[in-house]
């Protein structure tokens, strides 16, 4: 191998995309290089073309994309560089490069899958296809990788379906597929958006140590600035499908000379900033919310106005077997577990925890789209209480136009046949507000609130970058000027700045509007930016709720702390300690005091009070004080 | 999944009693019977018929009974496997149907699976080629089969195999050999003549599949999971038949219930006009002499294939894709 | 020439499992010369004739063409004793028949008198098989003959009234079986057979009691039952269901040629069973030996151009249908009006007139019927030629005349004519439409008629529909063929003339009235029909034939004169395939049911191919 | 970090020197298309395919001639021509012995052979017929109503004109294509529109709620898919009214068929709908508040759309030619109403096949016809497809 030669060096690339009227430019002849063995974080505003550049580089952009340049890859396995754009499409070259020598992580895990094929199947398949080991090998293998990825157990994962794991769970199993070939380079588009910061570390340490061991190169695509400071060695700055700044780790971060780059770095949220200071986007957008979604509803918020009580909501999944139906089924799964909380009106409520510990089908329990097994949920919007889960007619009709849910997938939330401006204005013409020239007008002013250009009304979603797809979910939702609005990850697939734009934007709704948010978020930055109150989650159970201070700066639970550790910031000086935060939860609990564990029986946890507001679940009858220590 | 499927075939015993008035109905319908139209046809001959022994007749299969006190005996019948009486045969109908089911498997059969075997892989090609020449090309070929009617094209195509081949007209073998035991040289006639009657009945067959094959395909090929499976390496003809390919047999496979009796009744125009020795000629005289047990009898037999052929649907249904939850109602 | 085998069976005689020829044949075979007379040739033996038919049930056509009866027509319609030696008939009424001694079934078991005896008493007689007593045809004014065995080859049958239809009946396409093979039928008949044993076979034949065992075993319109001895030409040897019928020789057959040779000449036959739209197409190609079912004059200029191949010969034979088809008011109709107007002879004839038959027969039948009205033929010793043209010119002037006349007024020149009550003349006419010829005609008649002021609207049904829709008075016009037998002798019954039964399309009520001997429908309620019945009974009771000849020349005038049908074309052509070798098809024939029975009188069994087998 | 991956040299540091503008709007898409309507777009997508526009231009022109046949056809539907039986197709000439003419036809003789009962006809090259235009010919009632006599196209004064033959009764086979577009395009269409809705709608339902519903309408569908067509029309055409005409009873048993038929497509939707209900998006409509109606008709109906298309124009053919089949079992339309199915109905023979091939042309119209609401299809489908 000569030292020196670059893996892969992009020449001039450009991707457009053609478009009824017009087209648009992805990537505009861009060039960058991946040194073997090195991380290239690749940073950039959401839409700047990022994933498209990585699909450009596999080969795989939609037929209708028009790519040109160059993209040489110099496989140190292989007999010399081959350009890749020149390789013709799907000849047998290029597959033996796909999947084998560089593997890729997409941006959006949650559709990425082949719904009617087992996760184990679709893994195993890339093994399949490049090697020649036997069923039991592979199957081997793929079971230790996604064992490497954080899955307590792959056996069982192994033969499940991709709608049966919650969001972080696929985008580890895509993780999975992507490594399990052992690519000499992986373009990792987005790979921890949808992971707690917990696991996140896990995937990071993972990831970090296939570098060292197979000298694999990684093009990681990120907006997480901590993420870039802890694991990259170049960083290239990407803006509109150009390069704007481009080197080393050290000379983005402590010596950015771009104004975009310095832009990025000022609007990450931090831990340090006051309640009420506004985050600094590259551009602020003022959105003119009068006479838009309507105004206040109830201007005074009074302590203990409760909007939304959940009592005691319990959910269990049984899993479906692709091997057959006279298989033994395998254990259900306790989705959620005996959770009881309050949101109160004009409050936003954190919710942060473990991938896969629940909060989506929470979240959907609480909007009906999930039947609950027990339990009861009670909505205070109205002039008299809703039950939710059983509301029917005029309530349910109140109750659908009063709660609005971003969702954590944002690509299988919207319709795919609808545009943008349709799907935007669907909750309008549901509810029947405003005329048609109305409607179009609010989408208008949406579509700019999100940060969209009002072309892309008229385009369908397949067609976004997925932060963009997650603003039009976003807009959608805001649509109607709920009550209440579940946010599951609303800002994970959104750059800082375009985050801190849509951050600022819901905040001022909240205020404005009296909106009440219920906040699912893995990024604890964002959660403390914007939660009055924060729920830990944990295995289905609410293990601590408090204000948000209380839980960032004095945590009681085992695992909340331990969150709170692995929060990467971006700082190359305080680097994420993988060793440590890159531990699984199930070991880690091994190390947890015996009064946060049930020891087999459920029912040996209660919440305990510990003032404030403050709960957290422990063993009955433990006394506060042993919790603290 | 078991449990569900005894809850099905529990409920196929209603729908099967459903039928059988329908069937009956049906059968009852048109005015007069049997016995009318036969006398009717043999006077149209000039002929007259043995009205002694046609009254007889009437009297021993109940016709001089109201039709509900009928439809119990004939529903009782075929309970215990007694599937009637054919008034034109003049002998039970176990015995009229005989052969000529196992001739009319054969024919649907290779119909079938010609048609599969030549439409799956066109429709593949057109979907993936969208607007080349062959995708042209090939519909215009299948349309055509479309829009000729089978009469037209089996009178056709027999016209110039005799012409041309000397093929002799219609039937499934050689005259020489029917009613002959199943021989070498019986098994080569029928090779020989099998070839019309597959093509003229599936050439509309084939293009409609083809295109819906196309149509369905189209829909999944920009699917995200495609582009996946094309970032392992897949070769693209395998990715092609795993993952676009099976989602789009939805379709297909919602559509095995109707396969199932195809299988048995054939089409039965052109086997008439093939004269071919399948058991649709012989349904289709059967309605319009109105002989009633043996139009009947075929008719649930048919009936009980079909249901069948739903609850297997139904289930490949859930198996092709997991996400299906056949009991389960909707969310509000 | 090679020389001819004289028994076609020689092997199996020399097997020992047929006795020689002489003690095959009766004592007296009946001579068939084929002497160049008629055109017929003597022939050798040999040889297979497929045929086309188009469902099983076709195999009916093998006992009518075989026509193997006591007595039969010659092609020119004299009686002449067949299966017979001889017969005597006294005044109408007493038949004596004389068997052939020592003929036999075609299982070898001698036909005697015991088999009419069996037949009569075992059969008829039996309150079991047969409820309802003997057949209606033979019994005369309700009453039975006298039946009396004389001996091993005499049997008499005698009624106290002329019976004179008799032994047309005994001639007739599907004669009543007075003989059937006793010594077989025995085994099934619960008199001759132990329960157990009859028990077993019901068990076997899978039928329901004795008496379906002995109608499935012992039926002879269509030969089902391969072991049930025949007299015919031909026995069956194929049990249904089946695609292909084949019929072989019958060993024990009654007739020989004027060499002495044993017919028939074919060995065998073999029906095909296939769709009947198809035997057209199959017989030109060669498929059919003898093909005259399912085909039709349409047909004619392909099977033509197909004998340009070499295999085949057509031939055009003439229907004997009075009229191939023909407009029938339906006098008996519900709706009164229409009724009073079909009534009025001047109506009846004012459509008629205006009919544009040459037209017809020139569009449809190339020129080659003969435009009449709905009468007897030409062949027929009864045909005068005013009978064809009775109110059959064209003359649109006279019928709207006629209907003037009538009271069926008009508006302006080519509008509407109006019934009395004020209604518009629009008919419907019904039709089973199984040809085309059909449709073509009507639509050629619809614009004739439009001429005359009525409009004309065609529905078709189906047969059993067309049946009860003009039984019920539903219908006021149909399309149907004419009389059947357009080549009648003063033999014959006058019947189709008079109403006399109540598939009479014009008068089915006052034919019903006739046939159940006044039970049911109405009497004629018009002078002519009635006259017409009082005829019919006349020709009944009349003794000679000149009186007989008068009677239905009577009819004729007067069934033509009122136009009770309104014929269009009548000896039409019908194409008729033969097999290149075959001898002793006629190249002319007449072709229809009755009374020539297809082929029957043709005598298939004298057909012979040249070049053997 | 192994040995030769750090001594890399370090990367340079680069700075973009273009002009940066956070607030630079994106220009890439028309803005117009942002504000069109989902329709609107549709239609802008459908005009860009060539083949599908052409279709659907064919088509309006086929269905506007259908109002106008009395004056586009040269002769009347019945007009019969006793001397011209069977008369092949002649052939329009502009020129004649060398100069120019205008659009002319040769008259013929015609010959009876009578040993073959054929009818011969010779051209008389001597003899030109020059066709006119805009001429008086046949008179008609227009649309029942208007008398008028004024035809596209008509032969010369005493001469003929069959440009596609003529048929048994001596009918000029093109006029009665013309007329029988009137029946073939029209009628059909109820059916197969009656068992759209039907098959749309309950299948959907089925498909969306699951359930009990679901379970009923399956048995429904088992019961109605399990009675073959064939005893059903029969069953039909029996119980129509005698008195009904013909034009009526099959408008009658299209109707009921297409109630009946509608088992499959339901089948096909409910399948196809079971396994769409489960995607996110019918939930994020579901928790909008979105009814059955919407949720069916906009959400997961779009998804199915390829198919149905590929269904509709399949079902066109069976609607065209539906009384073909029809007519086999002595059932469907009859002449004097004509239809493409009528005519070919007609050309059931082998006599056709062999002596006069010419009545086997309503077949080509069909065909057009077919091609057309396919590549219409076609293009529809693509218009509404966002990945295009
Ligand atoms: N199939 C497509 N058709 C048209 N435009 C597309 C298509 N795919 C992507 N685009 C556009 O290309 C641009 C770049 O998209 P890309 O997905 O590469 O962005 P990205 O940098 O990955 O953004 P994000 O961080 O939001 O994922 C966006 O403006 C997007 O709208
Ligand atoms: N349809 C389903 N069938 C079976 N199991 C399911 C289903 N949906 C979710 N689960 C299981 O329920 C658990 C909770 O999933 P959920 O999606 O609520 O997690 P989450 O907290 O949102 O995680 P993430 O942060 O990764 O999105 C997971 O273990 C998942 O495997
Ligand atoms: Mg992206
Ligand atoms: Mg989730």
């Amino acid at each position: 191998m000569v030292v020196g030669a670059d893996l892969l060096s992009v020449e001039k690339l450009s991707v457009s995309f053609p478009l009824l009227r017009g087209s648009v430019e992805a990537v505009r002849s861009l060039s960058m290089t991946i040194r073997p063995g090195r991380v290239t974080a690749l940073v950039g505003e959401s839409g700047s073309g990022k994933s498209a550049l990585g699909r450009a580089i596999m080969g795989i952009e939609t037929p209708s994309a028009r790519v040109s340049g160059r993209a040489v890859f110099h496989d140190p396995a292989g007999d010399g560089p081959v350009d890749l754009i020149a390789l013709p499409r799907d000849g047998r070259q290029i597959r033996n490069i796909r999947g084998n020598r560089i593997g890729m992580i997409f941006q959006e895990p949650m559709t990425s899958f082949s719904a009617v094929h087992t996760i184990g199947n679709q893994i195993e398949e890339v093994l399949r296809i490049h090697t020649v080991l036997s069923p039991r090998e592979r199957r081997a293998r793929s079971e230790e990788m996604l064992g490497l990825v954080g899955f307590d157990k792959p056996d069982h994962v192994f033969n499940m379906y991709p709608f049966e794991l919650s969001g972080g769970m696929r985008q580890r199993a895509m993780i999975a597929m992507a490594l399990v070939g052992r690519p000499s380079l992986l373009i990792a588009d987005e790979p921890t958006t949808a992971l707690d910061v917990t696991i996140q570390a896990q995937i990071l340490k993972l990831l970090k140590d296939m570098q060292v061991r197979l000298g694999m190169a990684v093009l990681l695509i990120t907006h997480d600035l901590g993420v870039v400071a802890s694991m990259a060695d170049e960083v290239v700055v990407m803006y509109r499908g150009e390069v704007m700044e481009a080197g080393s780790v050290g000379d983005i971060f402590l010596n950015a000379q771009h104004p975009y780059t310095k832009g990025l770095m000022a609007a990450v949220p931090t831990f340090e900033m006051a309640r009420h200071e506004r985050l600094k986007p590259l551009r602020e957008i003022r959105v003119d919310t009068a006479g838009l979604l309507g105004s206040c509803a109830r201007p005074v918020v009074e302590e203990d106005d409760v909007l939304l009580s959940v009592r005691n909501v319990s959910k269990i999944f049984r899993p479906k077997h692709s091997s057959g139906f006279f298989a033994k089924p395998s254990p259900p799964i306790r989705a959620v577990n005996d959770v009881s909380f309050d949101i109160k009106r004009g409050e936003t409520l954190g919710l942060v925890g473990e991938s896969g510990c629940g909060k989506t089908t929470l979240s959907k329990i609480l909007m009906r789209g999930v039947r609950a097994d027990a339990g009861a949920v009670v909505y205070n919007g109205a002039d008299e209480p809703i039950d939710v889960l059983s509301a029917e007619g005029e309530n349910l009709r109140h109750l659908r136009s009063s709660i609005q849910m971003v969702f954590q997938d944002p690509v299988s939330s919207l319709s795919p046949r609808m545009t943008v401006r349709g799907i935007i204005s669907e909750p309008l013409e549901i509810h029947d507000k405003g005329d048609s020239a109305e409607r179009i007008e609010l989408v208008r002013r949406l579509l700019h609130a999100v940060g969209l250009p009002s072309s892309a009304g008229g385009r369908y979603p397949h067609s976004f970058s997925g932060g963009q797809r997650q603003r039009i979910g976003i807009a959608r939702a805001l649509a109607l000027g709920p009550g209440l609005v579940i946010c599951d990850e609303p800002v994970s697939a959104l750059d800082v700045s375009v985050q801190a734009q849509v951050l600022n934007l819901m905040k001022d709704l909240k205020a404005e509007l009296c909106l009440t948010y219920l906040f699912i978020s893995h990024n604890l930055a964002v959660v403390n930016y914007m939660a009055d109150r924060v729920a830990v989650m944990y295995a289905g159970r609410i293990v601590e709720i408090a204000p948000c201070d209380i839980i960032m700066n004095q945590a009681v639970h085992p695992y909340t702390r331990k969150l709170i550790a692995a929060v990467p910031a971006p700082d190359l000086d305080c680097r994420i300690d993988f060793n440590l935060a890159g531990e699984s939860s199930t070991i880690a609990r091994r190390a947890w005091k015996r009064h946060f564990l049930d020891e087999g029986d459920p029912d040996n946890l209660a919440h305990v009070d510990l003032g404030n507001g403050h709960w957290v679940l422990a063993r009955r009858g433990v006394d506060a004080k042993d919790l603290r220590v | 999944m078991i449990r569900y499927i005894l809850w099905r075939v529990a409920m196929m015993i209603p729908t099967l009693i459903m039928i059988s008035m329908l069937v009956f109905t049906i059968i009852e319908l048109p005015p007069g019977d049997f016995f009318e139209s036969y006398v009717e046809e043999l006077k149209a001959m000039g002929e007259k018929a043995d009205m002694q022994e046609i009254e007889d007749l009437k009297a021993r299969y109940g016709f001089d009974q109201p039709a509900p006190l009928r439809y119990l005996d004939w529903v009782a019948g075929f309970v215990q496997g007694d599937f009637g009486y054919s008034f034109e045969y003049r002998m039970p109908v176990a015995d009229v149907v005989g052969d000529r089911v196992w001739l009319t498997v054969l024919v649907s059969t290779v119909t079938i699976i010609v048609t599969w075997l030549i439409a799956f892989p066109i429709g593949i090609y057109s979907a993936t080629h969208k607007y080349s020449w062959g995708d042209y090309g090939l519909t215009l070929l299948g349309l055509i089969g479309i829009a000729v009617p089978n009469f037209i094209l089996a009178l056709i195509m027999m016209y110039f195999a005799n012409i041309w081949f000397g093929i002799s007209i219609g039937h499934l073998m050689d005259q020489d050999f029917l009613g002959q035991p199943m021989s070498w040289a019986k098994a080569k006639s029928i090779l020989e003549h099998i070839w019309i009657p597959v093509i003229i009945i599936g050439t509309a067959g084939t293009a409609g599949m083809v295109r819906r094959v196309r149509a369905n395909l189209l829909d999944e090929l920009h699917k995200q999971y495609v582009m996946t499976a094309r970032a392992k390496g897949l070769h693209p003809f395998r990715l092609l038949i795993k993952y676009p390919l099976r989602m789009s047999l939805n379709f297909f496979i919602s559509d095995i219930g109707s396969i199932l009796p195809t299988i048995i009744s054939g089409a039965e125009i052109t086997a008439v006009v093939l004269s071919l020795e399948t058991t649709g000629p012989m349904l289709i005289r059967a309605l319009q002499n109105q002989d009633m047990y043996l139009a009947g009898s075929f008719l649930m037999f048919l009936a009980i294939l079909t249901v069948i052929g739903v609850l297997v649907s139904d289930i490949a249904l859930a198996i092709l894709d997991p996400r299906i939850r056949l009991q389960g109602g909707h969310t509000k | 020439a090679e020389v001819v085998d004289p028994d076609p069976l020689k092997t199996r005689v020399a097997e020992g499992v047929l006795p020689p020829l002489a003690e095959r044949l009766p004592k007296v075979p009946r001579v068939v010369p084929l002497d160049g007379t008629d055109g017929g040739v003597a022939g050798r033996h040999g040889g297979t004739v497929k045929m086309l038919i188009a469902s099983q049930r076709d195999i009916r056509y093998m006992p009518i063409n075989g026509y193997s009866r006591l007595i039969g027509f010659d092609r020119h319609f004299n009686f002449h004793p067949d299966l017979l030696e001889r017969y005597e008939v006294e005044g109408e009424r007493i038949f004596t028949f004389h068997l052939r001694p020592g003929h036999r079934w075609s299982d070898g078991s001698p036909f005697t008198t015991e088999d009419f005896r069996y037949v009569w008493e075992d059969m008829f007689h039996d309150k079991e098989l047969h409820k309802g007593g003997i057949p209606t045809v033979l019994r005369v004014k309700g009453k039975e003959p006298v039946f009396e065995v004389i001996d091993e080859v005499t049997v008499r049958y005698s009624w106290e009234d002329p019976n004179p239809d008799f032994l047309a009946e005994l001639a007739s396409p599907v004669a009543t079986r007075l003989m059937l093979p006793a010594a077989y039928l025995k085994q099934f008949h619960h008199k001759y057979q132990t329960p157990e044993r009859l028990a077993a076979l019901i068990e076997q034949q899978r039928v329901d009691d004795w008496v379906s065992l002995h109608q499935k075993m012992s039926r002879t319109a269509r030969p089902e039952n391969p072991d049930l001895p025949t007299l015919d030409p031909w026995r069956a040897t194929t049990l249904p269901p089946a695609g292909q019928f084949v019929f072989e020789r019958n060993a024990y057959f009654h007739r020989v040629d004027g060499n002495g040779l044993q017919l028939p000449y074919i060995d065998h036959v073999v029906l095909n069973v296939g769709s009947g739209d198809l035997v057209a197409a199959k017989a030109a190609s060669g498929e059919s030996d003898l093909q005259f079912t399912n085909i039709d004059f349409a047909d004619y200029t392909f099977l033509k151009s197909a004998e340009k191949r070499g295999a085949i010969k057509v031939s055009l034979w003439k229907r004997i249908q009075g009229s191939r088809v023909a407009l029938i008011p339906n006098l008996n109709c519900t709706d009164l009006i229409w009724r009073q107007t079909m009534r009025d002879v001047r109506v009846r004839r004012a459509l008629s007139l205006a009919i544009n038959r040459d037209e017809i027969n020139k569009a449809v039948f190339f020129g080659l019927g003969s435009p009449s009205a709905n009468a007897v033929l030409p062949d027929s010793p009864l045909f005068r030629p005013e009978y064809r043209d009775a109110w059959a010119e064209f003359d649109p002037d006279r019928a709207n005349a006629l209907l003037d006349e009538a009271g069926l007024l008009r508006d302006g020149k080519y509008g509407l004519r109006y019934l009395s009550d004020g209604r518009p003349c629009k008919l419907i006419i019904e039709t089973t439409a199984e040809t085309t010829f059909d449709t073509d005609v009507l639509e050629l008649v619809t614009d004739h008629w439009r001429r005359i002021g009525f409009r004309i609207f065609t529905h078709v049904s189906h047969r059993e529909l067309f049946r009860q829709r003009i039984t019920s008075g539903e219908t006021v016009l149909a399309l149907s063929p004419g009389l059947d037998n357009g080549v009648p002798t003063a033999d014959m019954s006058p019947r189709e003339l008079a109403p006399t039964n109540n598939d009479q399309i014009q008068w089915p009520l006052w034919g019903l009235h006739q046939l159940s001997g006044g039970g049911e429908g109405r009497p004629p309620e018009i002078p002519e029909a009635q006259e017409l019945l009082d005829l019919f009974h006349q020709w009944r009771e009349a003794d000679t034939l000149e009186e007989r000849e008068v009677i239905w020349h009577r009819m004729l005038s007067i069934f033509t004169q009122q136009v009770f049908t309104i014929g269009i074309v009548n000896a039409v052509p019908q194409p008729i395939v033969r097999a290149n070798r075959l001898r002793n098809l006629p190249s002319e024939g007449l072709y229809g049911f009755d009374p020539t029975s297809y082929l029957g009188v043709y005598m298939p069994d004298t057909f012979w191919l040249e070049g053997g087998a | 970090m192994s040995e030769d991956v750090a001594s890399l040299p370090p990367p340079v540091h680069y700075v973009s020197k273009a002009p940066f503008d956070p607030y630079a709007v994106e220009a890439d898409a028309d803005p117009t298309v942002g504000h069109a309507s989902q329709l609107k777009l549709t239609w802008w997508r459908f005009r860009r395919h060539r083949l599908a526009l052409v279709s659907g231009i064919l088509l309006l022109i086929a269905y506007c001639t259908v109002a106008i046949v009395e004056f586009l056809a040269p002769y009347n539907v019945h007009t019969r021509n006793v001397d011209r039986i069977y008369a092949p197709p002649q052939q329009v000439h502009f020129f004649h012995e060398g100069s120019f003419v205008g659009p002319f036809v040769y008259g013929r003789t015609m010959e009876l052979d009578m040993e073959t009962l054929r009818r011969v006809y010779s051209e008389k090259k001597n003899e030109v017929q020059r066709l006119r235009f805009f001429c008086r010919g046949d008179s008609y009632r227009f649309w029942g109503f208007i008398d008028g006599n004024v035809h596209l196209a008509c032969p010369a004064e005493g001469g003929d004109m069959f440009l596609l033959g003529t048929d048994r009764l001596g009918r000029d086979v093109l006029s009665r294509i013309l007329y029988g577009a009137r029946v073939s395009l029209t009628i059909g269409l109820l059916g197969v529109m009656t068992s759209f809705v039907l098959g749309i709608v309950i299948g959907g339902l089925a498909g969306y709620w699951g359930g009990w519903f679901d379970l009923a309408v399956q048995r429904i569908t088992e019961v109605l898919h399990s009675i073959p067509s064939i005893p059903l029309w029969l069953a039909m055409a029996a119980i129509m009214p005698a008195d009904w005409s013909p034009l009526f009873v099959y408008l009658g048993i299209t109707f009921i068929l297409g109630l009946l038929d509608w088992t499959g497509l339901a089948r096909a939707v409910r399948s196809k709908l079971l396994a769409l209900r489960e995607e996110d998006y019918v939930l994020a409509a579901q928790m909008m508040g979105a009814g059955s109606a919407r949720i069916i008709g906009r959400h997961l109906i779009p998804g199915f759309m390829s198919h149905l298309i590929a269904s509709a124009t399949l079902t066109i053919p069976g609607m065209i030619l539906g009384e073909t089949t029809l007519s086999f079992l002595g059932l469907g339309l009859r002449p004097p109403i004509t239809s493409w199915g009528v005519l070919l109905t007609e050309a059931r023979t082998v006599n056709v096949i062999a002596l006069y091939p010419w009545l086997l042309f309503p077949v080509v119209p069909v065909i057009v016809i077919i091609l057309a609401f396919n590549f219409l299809g076609d293009g529809l489908r693509d218009a509404a497809d966002p990945y295009n």
